[in-house]
């Protein structure tokens, strides 16, 4: 039996590979099935649409015209970001903090949790959140008939009224946590664990891992030329005005990465004109 | 007690039972649609995940600003002892009082799970300071204590009713009630700068990764502006009343004093909004590199900035200059002027706010509320105006008026 | 005076009484500590006379690392055989209960009543398993439970595990208290 | 005693009512009975608990063979997990096995056809029916009137084909793929070496977005990445392919063989090269003298120097291959456009695209393909083996003309345009509950339904004809499944396309009363429009798709201008054959000039609650004419007038 410190040194963080992305929504159809996302008959009311991964369908026709025009998917889910947490300095997403009921923290492992149940449904960490990544319970989750059969006994069904969102499928975690410690293994940094959406994705393009650990695949895609995060512009300075401006103001930080190698893809992501 | 509701329709004028009969309607009409909002969810509003909030914040917001005029208004009278106030005191209270408790009932429609909302207090998001870490939680309980302190400051004006204040005990409590207001009066004013600065500012201003809203000064300004319009408001309802019972129920005098004072509280407000413009232009938006005036468009343009503008310019114009205050029309034009640039302002903070898209790809939104949304937030206000007319007929809301028909009887 | 006194409280006492028991009999009800048990066990008798020390006799873990709960009356006959003898000198041989006779042995006769919610992530296993650096156990049955040993029925939790009992062992044993530890 | 008068009674009734109140409250019910009201207001479902296991499927119902691994809770299947991907239909059959209104019992027609009115009947009842009725055909002599449209090539198509083919009818046909209109155009289907190609040239073949097998492309999409394969894609909309290629030739919708056209002309004048296809003089004559450069250049919007440069990189390229196909899951029927493009292979000597045929496949029946079959043939009897023609086919309102005479026998699953035609409906099971020699059913049969392949297995063995043709159990069908082998010469088929080739010109030329052209784009998940019925995909869909029940067209931003339409307007679409419902307009320049982008798949009638009155489909006004080699409607782009 190993026996180690029960404290999490993991920090779980998503490279997403646009390059790579076929836009074929494997990953969505993952994402809903894994997480018991409620069905209703006519899903095209969009913007009250309870899914947490959005397959953003990006064209760069803004700035360019038929035939020099580009298109690419995005996935889209909870970025969990984490503020302007440099060294000691605890994680705050813009989300967290607002909350008046403390329904939503950071954990040890850096995943932004929502715990439906504590949640009065304020809708203050929608607003609050630059990637329209949570969702709120507009209508009361349906399962009709025999979908019920489908619906995993990991994540609870959240009831109508409350904020709801992705925690890169952390249910997935403590299964396989649960599971290693009735093998023997306690050492919680040993466990390691894919989220529904990486693990479908067909291409590979969702790589899931450990961004403290300098070895793991997703760390060295992080820091590679391609890396972009989304919307997140402090990025784009040097690290002196970098680090003037986030002592400023917390930026968003996300901890999902996106790499491309399209420039018009990258500007887009930054609200950047492009040429 | 059928025959007294008989009696009050047939003494009322025609006009006067046309509006009864609609507001009455309204309230029925609310009634009934927030059976539905409790019962079956926030899915028949028009607010969605990317328009979080809709009407009901804007109630909201604009209840909280204008029933700001209350705190503003007891401090001048109680602490700064501006005598010239006291025959506005009462109906001030008595919006004040409305305003915050119709701004809990939009709160508990707003929410998603209202049997959950002692939530709020059981479980506060406090962090680790003195000061909670959510701006709601500060609404929480500062909204909540100061609610309680209104309804201290309310309860001398239901006492002195002229059937109560018969009663020697009632008589006491009331009398020294009044003495010792101002006490309610300073704690009002801490908290009210607190709840006015996060309902109406702070919460906006801290959402650091939505670079339309992120402000750190907006905490600041929403109790400026609370100040500048709540007073404008507190004039002119007991005008309005006055207006409609055709007496003169608060004397004029009053009314330009607190539009004076509204009008240079209007000054700080302008010189506030135009720094609040500049340095979004300059740095923070900026800072999120993006363009401030990109931020603008849709259906809640610039236009939006310009009207708000405008109305302050007017409010500043007509309210500060002697000549056009201490002419009823101008003062008239002024205070609503005051009051619809506060109005605008919190309009335009929430549509343009929400409609702003958070990626290039996606484009302005638009929110349109629907028959719920609005008949909650009509139903609501038919209320207030309702609980008005009640106090403004039976309880002596205007001693000024009292006084003078006082007065007027012991001369016939 | 005294008379509208006694007029008045006692049908007050009377009523108090009677409502107030009916009530918590509801109560009790609703949150099932008061559970009617079919089949009468002692766990003082089958530690003290039998020996049985460790509860993963009868209540173990399956293959998967899941707890089983409650035993079977398959598992209980395992002992008490159903053709076994009714008396026996010995003390310590296991009889024939004939109180299993209405019984399969898939059965389940007493109710578990001490269920987590849906949303909390829970391991028997993980928190029996849990280690500190010495290799003492962190936590025991009783820790939750209470002293079995010595109780003669099958009361186990009274009514519902609050969710501070989870979270002070988890402060005192320093383990994170952060939501998702436990919750999705 | 004094007697209780009316004062001591209402303080008797006080003590009783204060009493019961405070014990009530002392007890702890009312806050007990809060919590309760909280909990009942929340009133959220709790699935069964159950132990954790994974099973392992492999599907023999599409044509990729997909395998999964299946996560289950007790006896519930909750997730599809796979390491090799899955193709559409597979990734979506844990919906599918627990769909709300699956079919799972036979069902007998007991209303008007097309009324969706249906009442179970016994397998046996189901199975006597339908084989009398086909003993009686096939005893009258009209056996060459039963007809079977196969979904795909799976085992069980195969399967039904061998069985109608027994019967004594030719009428076998699969809904268009890619590889029933190659095989009828070229004389075998294309297979493609993409690993040992370096130069990719597409002419509007959704590559990786599903074109051929889903699973395959993907794969195949990792390697030219990895390798640096170049990939043209010539489209006059530029979807995830055109995002991904390395080159994106925008050209005017329907002009692909006009490009191909246009490139082999230079190919075979300015570089000399030559095909081997039989033909090849009179067709490379016509080409030349029909479609010189200028022309080519005019009609697809592609300047003349950059389609010499697209020609010489292509000839230039170590093993390029040039791919023809257009959608993930809707094909064309254009043969001269197969042609064409396959000629471009031939010309450069391409060693990744060789011919192919199933040795338990033949594509041809007495009509040449499923549309023309519909347009033109008759039948008395009609099986309908997981395919929905009704909603695929240009032809859907006139085959369900035909339908309403004919006795119809439905395998399907879930209620479909077609089915709702059908006297007999037989459910299938999911793949999930299917045995194949690989893997043991992961989920036990939901009620009645049986594997397709033994319900076709029962059915011949019913049959006289047929009682000793197919094997006797599914075990043994798969040893009977069909290999694929080399396939045939490859022809021109200069006299049968010869027309086709000089019409185009007249087709793409200005035409005053439908100045636009409406070309189909497939939505991901959605394809051409068999996932419509499951939730999940619903979920998935793009606001630029279906938002707020508003059914979206793409319009180049300019050409929408001219026209008077802005973003969100709304549109009406009509071609020579007919109308369109509303729907509205997204502006976008990723769809040409003068162009329609309208998605595929959507406006199904009878196709579960969640398929149903979504959307618009577009085939109903789409181009019919029919292909005289492949005997599929060339529908893709057609000329509309948009008001």
């Amino acid at each position: 039996m190993i026996v180690k410190d029960s404290a999490m040194k993991r920090k779980w963080g998503m490279a997403i590979d646009l390059d790579k992305c076929t836009g074929c929504g494997a990953c969505s159809i993952a994402c809903n099935q894994e997480n018991n996302m409620p069905i209703f008959e006519d899903d095209s009311d969009v913007p009250k649409r309870v899914a947490f991964l959005e397959l953003m369908k990006v064209t760069n026709d803004r700035d360019a015209k038929f035939p020099d025009v580009k298109t690419a998917f995005l996935p889209k889910m909870c970025q969990q970001c984490e503020g302007n947490a440099v060294g000691k300095h605890k994680a705050d997403p813009p989300c967290v903090s607002v909350c008046p009921a403390v329904a939503t923290d950071v954990g040890d492992d850096g995943v932004v949790s929502q715990i439906w149940s504590r949640c009065i449904g304020c809708r203050y960490c929608q607003t609050a959140c630059p990637y329209e990544a949570r969702v709120f319970n507009w209508w009361k989750p349906e399962y009709e008939g025999s979908f019920k059969n489908s619906l995993s006994t990991d994540v609870s069904v959240a009831s109508r009224g409350t904020i709801v969102k992705c925690t890169f499928c952390s249910h997935i975690w403590k299964r396989e946590r649960d599971k290693a410690t009735a093998n023997g293994i306690l050492d919680i940094n040993a466990v390691l664990y894919t989220p529904a959406c990486a693990s479908a994705c067909p291409t590979g393009a969702i790589i899931f891992g450990d961004l403290n650990d300098p070895e793991s695949e997703v760390s060295k895609l992080a820091k590679s030329d391609r890396a972009v995060r989304l919307v997140n512009t402090v990025d784009d300075e040097t690290p002196e005005k970098q680090k003037a401006l986030m002592s400023k103001k917390q930026y968003a930080n996300p901890k999902v990465y996106y790499l491309t190698s399209q420039k018009w893809l990258r500007d887009m992501m930054r609200f950047k004109k492009n040429s | 007690m059928i025959q007294f509701i008989k009696n009050i329709f047939q003494e009322s004028s025609k006009n006067m039972r046309i509006t009864l009969y609609v507001l009455i309607g309204l309230v029925v009409l609310f009634g009934i649609f927030a059976i539905q909002i409790l019962f079956w969810g926030l899915g028949y509003t028009d607010m969605n995940n990317n328009f979080t909030w809709g009407a009901w914040i804007i109630g909201d917001l604009g209840l909280v600003a204008l029933g700001g005029g209350a705190f503003t208004t007891g401090y001048f009278l109680y602490i700064f002892r501006v005598d010239k106030l006291r025959p506005l005191i009462s109906s001030t209270v008595l919006i004040g009082f409305m305003c915050y408790l119709f701004t809990f009932v939009f709160l508990l429609f707003d929410l998603g799970q209202p049997l959950r909302c002692w939530f709020g207090f059981a479980y506060p998001n406090w962090g680790k300071g003195v000061y909670p870490a959510s701006m709601l939680t500060e609404v929480f309980f500062c909204l909540s204590i100061y609610f309680c302190i209104l309804v201290v400051e309310l309860i001398p004006v239901v006492l002195e009713h002229k059937v109560l204040i018969k009663n020697k005990v009632v008589a006491a409590i009331a009398h020294y009630m009044h003495l010792l207001m101002w006490t309610m009066a300073a704690g009002g004013t801490f908290l009210s700068f607190f709840h006015q600065g996060s309902l109406g500012g702070g919460m906006w201003g801290v959402l650091y990764a939505r670079p339309v809203w992120f402000a750190p000064h907006f905490f600041f300004m929403a109790i400026v502006a609370a100040m500048a319009g709540g007073t404008s408001f507190m004039t002119m309802m007991p005008y309005i009343a006055g207006k409609i019972m055709k007496k003169e129920v608060v004397p004029m005098e009053s009314y330009q004093l607190l539009t004076k004072i509204s009008g240079m509280i209007f000054i700080g407000y302008f010189v506030f909004r135009v720094y609040d413009v500049y340095t979004g232009i300059a740095k923070f938006a900026p800072m999120a590199q993006r363009n401030y005036f990109d931020m603008w468009g849709g259906y809640y343009g610039v236009w939006m900035l310009v009207l708000e503008f405008a109305l302050i310019i007017s409010a500043l114009f007509f309210l500060n200059q002697k000549k056009y205050r201490e002419q009823e029309k101008f003062m008239v034009i002024g205070a609503c002027s005051g009051i619809f640039a506060i109005v605008t302002s919190k309009l335009s903070v929430l549509l343009h706010g929400f409609s702003v898209p958070n990626f290039p790809w996606k484009s302005f939104t638009a929110y349109m509320p629907t028959i719920q949304e609005w008949l909650i937030t009509l139903g609501c206000f038919a209320c207030m105006i309702l609980i008005y007319m009640v106090f403004a007929k039976w309880f002596p809301l205007f001693p000024h008026l009292e006084h003078h028909e006082a007065h007027d009887e012991s001369h016939h | 005076m005294r008379r509208s006194l006694l007029l008045f409280f006692t049908p007050f006492i009377l009523f108090a009484w009677i409502f107030f028991g009916i009530s918590q009999k509801g109560c009790q009800d609703v949150m099932q500590a008061d559970a009617a048990k079919k089949i009468p066990f002692s766990h003082k008798t089958h530690v003290e006379k039998y020996g049985i020390t460790d509860c993963e006799t009868c209540h173990g873990y399956e293959e998967n690392g899941r707890f089983k709960g409650i035993p079977t009356v398959g598992e209980c006959t395992v002992c008490h055989a159903r053709d076994g003898v009714t008396t026996a000198q010995d003390h310590l041989t296991p009889r024939k209960k004939t109180m299993f006779d209405s019984y399969k042995d898939s059965d389940k006769p007493w109710t578990s009543w001490a269920k987590q919610p849906d949303l909390v992530f829970f391991s028997h296993k993980v928190v029996m398993t849990a280690q500190f650096k010495d290799g003492r156990k962190k936590a025991r049955c009783g820790s939750c439970h209470g002293d079995k040993a010595n109780s003669t029925d099958t009361g186990m939790i009274k009514g519902k595990m609050l969710m501070g009992q989870c979270m002070d062992c988890h402060t005192a044993l320093n383990i994170s208290n952060a939501c998702a530890v436990c919750h999705d | 005693m004094k007697k209780i008068d009316r004062k001591d009674f209402l303080k008797i009734g006080g003590g009783a009512v204060v009493g019961g109140l405070a014990g009530y409250t002392l007890s702890g019910a009312p806050f007990l009975g809060f919590q309760w009201l909280v909990e009942w207001s929340q009133d959220q479902y709790v699935p069964a608990p159950g132990i954790e296991k994974y099973v392992q499927a492999v599907s023999d119902s599409c044509t990729n063979g997909c395998k999964v691994s299946v996560r289950m809770i007790g006896n519930r299947a909750v997730k599809i997990e796979s390491k090799d991907g899955v193709c559409p239909a597979c990734l979506n059959g844990l919906q599918l096995l627990y769909h709300p209104e699956r079919i799972s019992t036979p069902m007998k027609i007991s209303g008007k056809k097309g009324s969706g009115n249906y009442q179970p009947v016994s397998w046996d009842q189901a199975l006597k029916d339908i084989s009398s009725k086909m003993n009686a055909l096939v005893n009258e002599g009209k056996a060459n009137t039963i007809a079977a449209v196969n979904k795909n090539e799976s085992l069980n198509g195969q399967l039904m084909e061998k069985f109608v083919r027994n019967a004594g009818s030719n009428n076998v046909y699969y809904e268009p793929s890619l590889n029933s209109i190659t095989s009828n155009a070229l004389g075998g289907y294309v297979k493609y070496d993409f690993a040992k190609t370096d130069f990719i040239l597409s002419f509007g073949a959704k590559l990786v977005e599903g074109w051929g097998n889903a699973v395959e492309m993907q794969k195949q999409f990792l390697n030219w990445k990895k390798n640096n394969v170049k990939i043209v894609q010539a489209d006059s909309v530029c979807t995830r392919t055109g995002g991904i290629a390395n080159e994106f030739v925008g050209i005017n919708p329907g002009t692909e063989a006009v490009l191909a056209f246009g490139m082999a002309n230079y190919l075979i004048t300015a570089k000399r090269m030559t095909s081997s296809g039989d033909d090849f003089a009179k067709w490379s004559q016509l080409i030349i003298n029909k479609y010189p450069l200028g022309k080519v250049a005019k009609l697809t919007g592609v300047a003349e120097d950059k389609i010499k440069k697209l020609a010489d990189d292509f000839a230039a390229a170590k093993n390029p291959v040039a791919v023809a196909g257009k959608g993930a899951h809707g094909v064309s029927g254009s043969s001269a456009e197969i042609i064409a493009v396959y000629c471009l292979n031939t010309l450069v000597k391409s060693g990744a695209a060789t011919l192919v045929k199933n040795s338990a496949v033949s594509y041809t029946a007495e009509f040449a393909g499923l549309d023309k079959f519909i347009k033109e043939g008759s039948f008395s009897m009609m099986f309908l083996n997981g395919s929905d023609p009704v909603y695929k086919s240009v032809y859907g309102e006139e085959l369900k003309k035909k339908l309403e005479k004919a006795f119809v026998v439905a395998i399907a699953p879930l209620m479909n345009d077609s089915a709702v035609y059908a006297d007999y409906i037989l459910p299938p099971l999911s793949f999930l509950e299917a045995e194949t020699p690989e893997s043991k059913p992961a989920v036990k049969a939901l009620k009645e339904s049986k594997d397709a392949k033994e319900i076709i297995i029962s059915l011949a063995a019913m049959v006289d004809k047929t009682k000793n043709a197919l094997p006797k159990t599914s075990a043994d069908a798969y040893k009977s499944a069909g290999r694929e082998t080399a396939g045939g010469k490859f022809s021109f088929n200069f006299e049968k396309i010869k027309a086709d080739i000089e019409a185009y010109e007249k087709k793409l030329g200005q035409n005053a009363e439908y100045p636009v052209t409406l070309v189909p784009y497939e939505a991901p998940l959605v394809g051409d429009g068999d996932g419509l019925a499951f939730p999940y995909v619903l979920k998935s869909i793009d606001p630029s798709v279906l938002n707020l029940g508003k059914f979206y067209v793409m319009m180049n931003k300019e050409t929408g201008k001219k026209h008077g339409f802005s973003e969100g307007s709304s549109i009406k679409i009509s071609s020579a054959r007919g109308k369109l419902g509303k729907a509205y307009v997204h502006l976008s320049d990723v769809v040409a000039p003068e162009t329609v982008a309208i998605p595929l798949g959507f406006g199904h009638e009878s196709y579960t609650k969640y398929g149903n009155e979504k959307g618009l489909n577009p085939k109903k006004i789409m181009t019919a004419d029919v292909d005289p080699l492949t005997g599929a409607a060339d529908w893709w782009s057609t000329r509309v007038k948009i008001s």
